[in-house]
């Protein structure tokens, strides 16, 4: 440990690039996060509308709700009345008021709208249940946007994606950073290891302060690295200034969750670790 | 580690028993050039061996193999009775801890005090601070550069270098100790005085190797001598009366 | 140049962190190329729409016709008659056919619908041209999403800011990376200088190889990094595979331009340079 | 840059010219420590020095001040006519080029090949291929190593390392040969042979200062000799009419 501020220019450069490297593994990580946030959070508005025949039965329509209500995956249904359908559409297209008030009746039909749970409505159980409930006497007709279904898979798929694709290639590279920034410290101090080995020094006195280097950066690189994604994250709203305010829910950033920076600083340990093992056995044969 | 481990089975105190004995010891670095050939010797306990030998006659190859930092191509090594060659890797430090060695390049380290490069072996045995400087003043003086305890090596002439790498060798107090041309960048009179400090070394029980080209300290010293040539022994002097 | 061989394992690490860190660097000039082009996109679907009073005269239309061509800024415009709008609504929204059908005429008002130039649409100046054609007599009502012309102003504003926030870490990085990459190098040949300063060889001829050695690692480094970016966009699409039919829009991902291509690769190269120099002069004193 | 160039000024062929002139040099690493004390020395071209005194009196920090390595902390230095104290960093190659030197710890560079490590000189001075070839063959052969030329450095003996610094220092030619201690590792035959070697370039019209202990050596070579002690000049040995 003593060599880790002997070598503190060195080191720190080590420590920076660390720093640097899972930086971006949590730009990436926080990304994700705020894509399946915005994810979540679109699929929360997501309902499925069930329009209901204007001539349907009072047992009918009980039926359906009944029906609705039972279907496993539905968070909680609402009823839309004639005269509420009526309210929302002038409230969506005020322009077409004159159209509205030119018609003789309300030609809207009422509705039950079920608010489908998260997972569910991204899997495709979800049309399933729809067609089963559309069969049902008195459902006139059955409105949901698949598109934005599928939309909303993708999404999901392409965070992930995002994540595993670069996190892997990212963590590769930091692993390889750290195990060449070990083998430099350890070709540094070749001199002091072949005299150590001289002087009677047994493996593990040699090899010690190596691997406690190794885990010292390592969780030194992700603590920084941490460190600067919340600098960052807390900066650069601030730094796009008022000019956003319309962008709110793009730029609502959020940081790691409590467990995926334990995550990282652990997994970042080992990485120092095992990175400091692999150029050990190749440096320190005898 | 405790430090008597150190001389497990190698501190005998028996005379006349043998330290060192080297069966048909060759090496080839390369193909077709014999750096040893076929080498035979037998040292005792306690004995006060120069070497020499012209340059490239395979002096420093023979330290190096006594010292296991290089594997000879053919024969056997004994130590205090153990084959040092079917001795795992894992298990060096306990050989090289009976061991001292100066090298003909000092392998000092540059970037540490002359007290961390004397001391660098005693942090190895876990010896307490006090002791470690109680002793490593002890050597220092013992080669006249206490005066430098903490000064850079690159900051000392390269004599001074050269005794600093002594002095790390004999601060263990090992028992077999192995010097390559100890005196080869120091005036005469210095040269004499630090021959006598092995004197004094061998004097205290220890084996003594010295490589050294210098005839006046050998005749003076030597009550053994080796001398090779192109890696062949050609000749051996022993004084059945050493002056010890 | 013979060192470049000499050192390769070490150069070849050295290429590969700058090429990494360029990497990143190109992964955001692309993005925000990408954005741009969304952004670009979206702007040239945007349309101001001036509907016309039903009982609007033909000199009035006319000079509401002249006025809106006139514009600067307009790219160009259409006239959407009655009719069309009527076919559109149905278009738009086929539920609401019965409704339409119960209407004795057609509700919906002719209307000029101005494409902007991008350029245009984009700027506050928009805001003012369309207040003067609004003021025209004939002009019932506008109609355009003034909240989406702000979003795309932040959107190119936040896709420019990353650009240059991140774009400007990650340079500097790049600088620091070069820069200590030469550094080591010089150390290592530390000796060697030593020894051509002690033969009496010039300034020039010690220094030159480690110029060329800047030069060539952010040469190198810059075009593998846009080797890497390419292949990245090339391949991500076809892991994502054929689930992402619907996300085309988003991932239809557009690799730099050419222009951009060379600023780098010059760019780099003058880091390299820049860096060898910086190095250089701390180190080769006498 | 012409071969040509490197000997303006200084490949004058009058005889007694003065070549190197010290005047006061001191020099002082630390505080309170002088290495070298008002030092007064006048060497004229084609002599032949050697330099001698205990370990740390100052021979090295000589050779390094005449060789501009280091500064003195007093004192002027003038070579075959110009203050190399006054000499702008960027022109010291040209002091450079007019002088071979051989380190005490010889300063190869290990991942070169002997013959590279010779060669370097002659790179720098932009000396075609063949010709390289032929000056570091005969170079080479001057220290017997010529068989040695295509190892690396690292598999030679500690002497015949030593063979290789002398080679780099004399394959320029120079007009001044400074050597520190260049046969410390040498068998007292080969150190007489390299010596002659020195000699015979002295010959030549060359200046050549050794350092060195060797008493038998400066015994039989030596024409004038410098004892340095604890960094000041306590004799020199004059002989009028030199064995050359
Ligand atoms: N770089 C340095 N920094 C501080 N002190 C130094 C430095 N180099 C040499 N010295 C000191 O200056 C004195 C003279 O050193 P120098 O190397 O000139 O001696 P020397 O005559 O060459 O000795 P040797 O025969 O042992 O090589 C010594 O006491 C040494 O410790
Ligand atoms: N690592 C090596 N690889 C190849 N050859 C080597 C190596 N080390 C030594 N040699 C060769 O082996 C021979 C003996 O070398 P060694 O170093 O034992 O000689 P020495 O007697 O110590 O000489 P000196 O007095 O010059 O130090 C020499 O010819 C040398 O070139
Ligand atoms: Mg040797
Ligand atoms: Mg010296």
């Amino acid at each position: 440990m003593n060599n880790l501020w002997q070598y503190r220019v060195r080191n720190l450069f080590s420590a920076t690039i660390i720093a640097l490297s899972f930086l971006i593994v949590g730009v990436f990580f926080s990304l994700s996060n705020n894509l399946q946030f915005l994810a979540s959070q679109l699929a929360e508005n997501m309902v499925v509308a069930f329009f209901l025949n204007p001539g349907i039965s009072a047992r009918e329509q009980a039926r359906i709700e009944e029906a609705v209500k039972a279907s496993p995956g539905v968070a909680h249904v609402n009823f839309v009345s004639r005269e509420e359908a009526l309210a929302r559409f002038q409230k969506s297209f005020p322009e077409l008021e004159d159209i509205l008030k030119n018609l003789g009746s309300n030609p809207f039909p009422a509705s039950y709208e079920a608010v489908l749970q998260k997972k569910v409505f991204l899997s495709e159980e979800a049309l399933g249940l729809i067609e089963g409930i559309k069969a049902l006497p008195g459902v006139e007709d059955v409105q949901f946007n698949r598109d934005w279904v599928k939309k909303m898979q993708s999404l999901s798929r392409l965070a992930r994606a995002i994540g595993f694709f670069l996190g892997g290639i990212l963590i590769l590279a930091s692993f390889f950073i750290i195990s060449n920034v070990i083998r430099l410290n350890v070709f540094a101090r070749k001199n002091e290891i072949e005299i150590l080995r001289l002087v009677g020094a047994t493996n593990t006195f040699i090899r010690l302060p190596f691997l406690l280097e190794g885990l010292t950066l390592g969780v030194l690189g992700s603590a920084l690295s941490l460190a600067l994604l919340y600098i960052l994250i807390k900066l650069f709203p601030l730094y796009l200034g008022q000019s956003l305010g319309v962008l709110q829910e793009f730029i609502n950033l959020r940081y790691l969750s409590l467990s995926q920076c334990i995550g990282l600083v652990i997994g970042s340990a080992l990485m120092g670790l095992l990175g400091s093992l692999s150029s050990l056995s190749r440096f320190l044969k005898i | 580690m405790p430090a008597s481990s150190r001389s497990s089975g190698l501190g005998a105190t028996f005379e006349n028993i043998v330290m060192i004995e080297l069966y048909h010891i060759s090496k080839q670095y390369q193909e077709g050039q014999w750096a040893l050939l076929d080498i035979n010797l037998h040292i005792k306990k306690g004995e006060f061996w120069f070497i020499t030998g012209p340059s490239g006659s395979g002096k420093t190859t023979l330290l190096k193999i006594i010292f296991r930092e290089i594997l000879p191509t053919r024969g056997q090594i004994v130590i205090d009775g153990i084959n040092i060659l079917r001795l795992p890797d894992h298990k060096i430090w306990k050989l090289r801890r009976s061991m001292g060695i100066v090298f003909q390049d000092f392998r000092l380290l540059f970037h540490k005090k002359v007290f961390d490069n004397v001391a660098i072996g005693l942090y190895v045995l876990g010896i307490p601070v006090k002791e470690i400087r109680r002793r490593v003043f002890n050597a220092l003086r013992l080669v006249n550069l206490h005066q430098k305890m903490w000064e850079y090596p690159s900051h000392l002439s390269y004599g001074e270098q050269q005794r600093v790498a002594i002095a790390r060798a004999v601060v263990n107090e090992p028992q077999i100790l192995l010097a390559d041309e100890p005196t080869g960048n120091l005036d005469p009179e210095l040269a004499f005085e630090i021959i006598s400090v092995f004197k004094e070394i061998n004097r205290q029980g220890k084996t003594v190797l010295i490589c050294s080209h210098d005839k006046e300290l050998i005749r003076h010293f030597g009550d053994k001598i080796l001398f090779l040539f192109k890696g062949k022994i050609i000749g051996k002097e022993v004084q059945p009366f050493s002056r010890k």
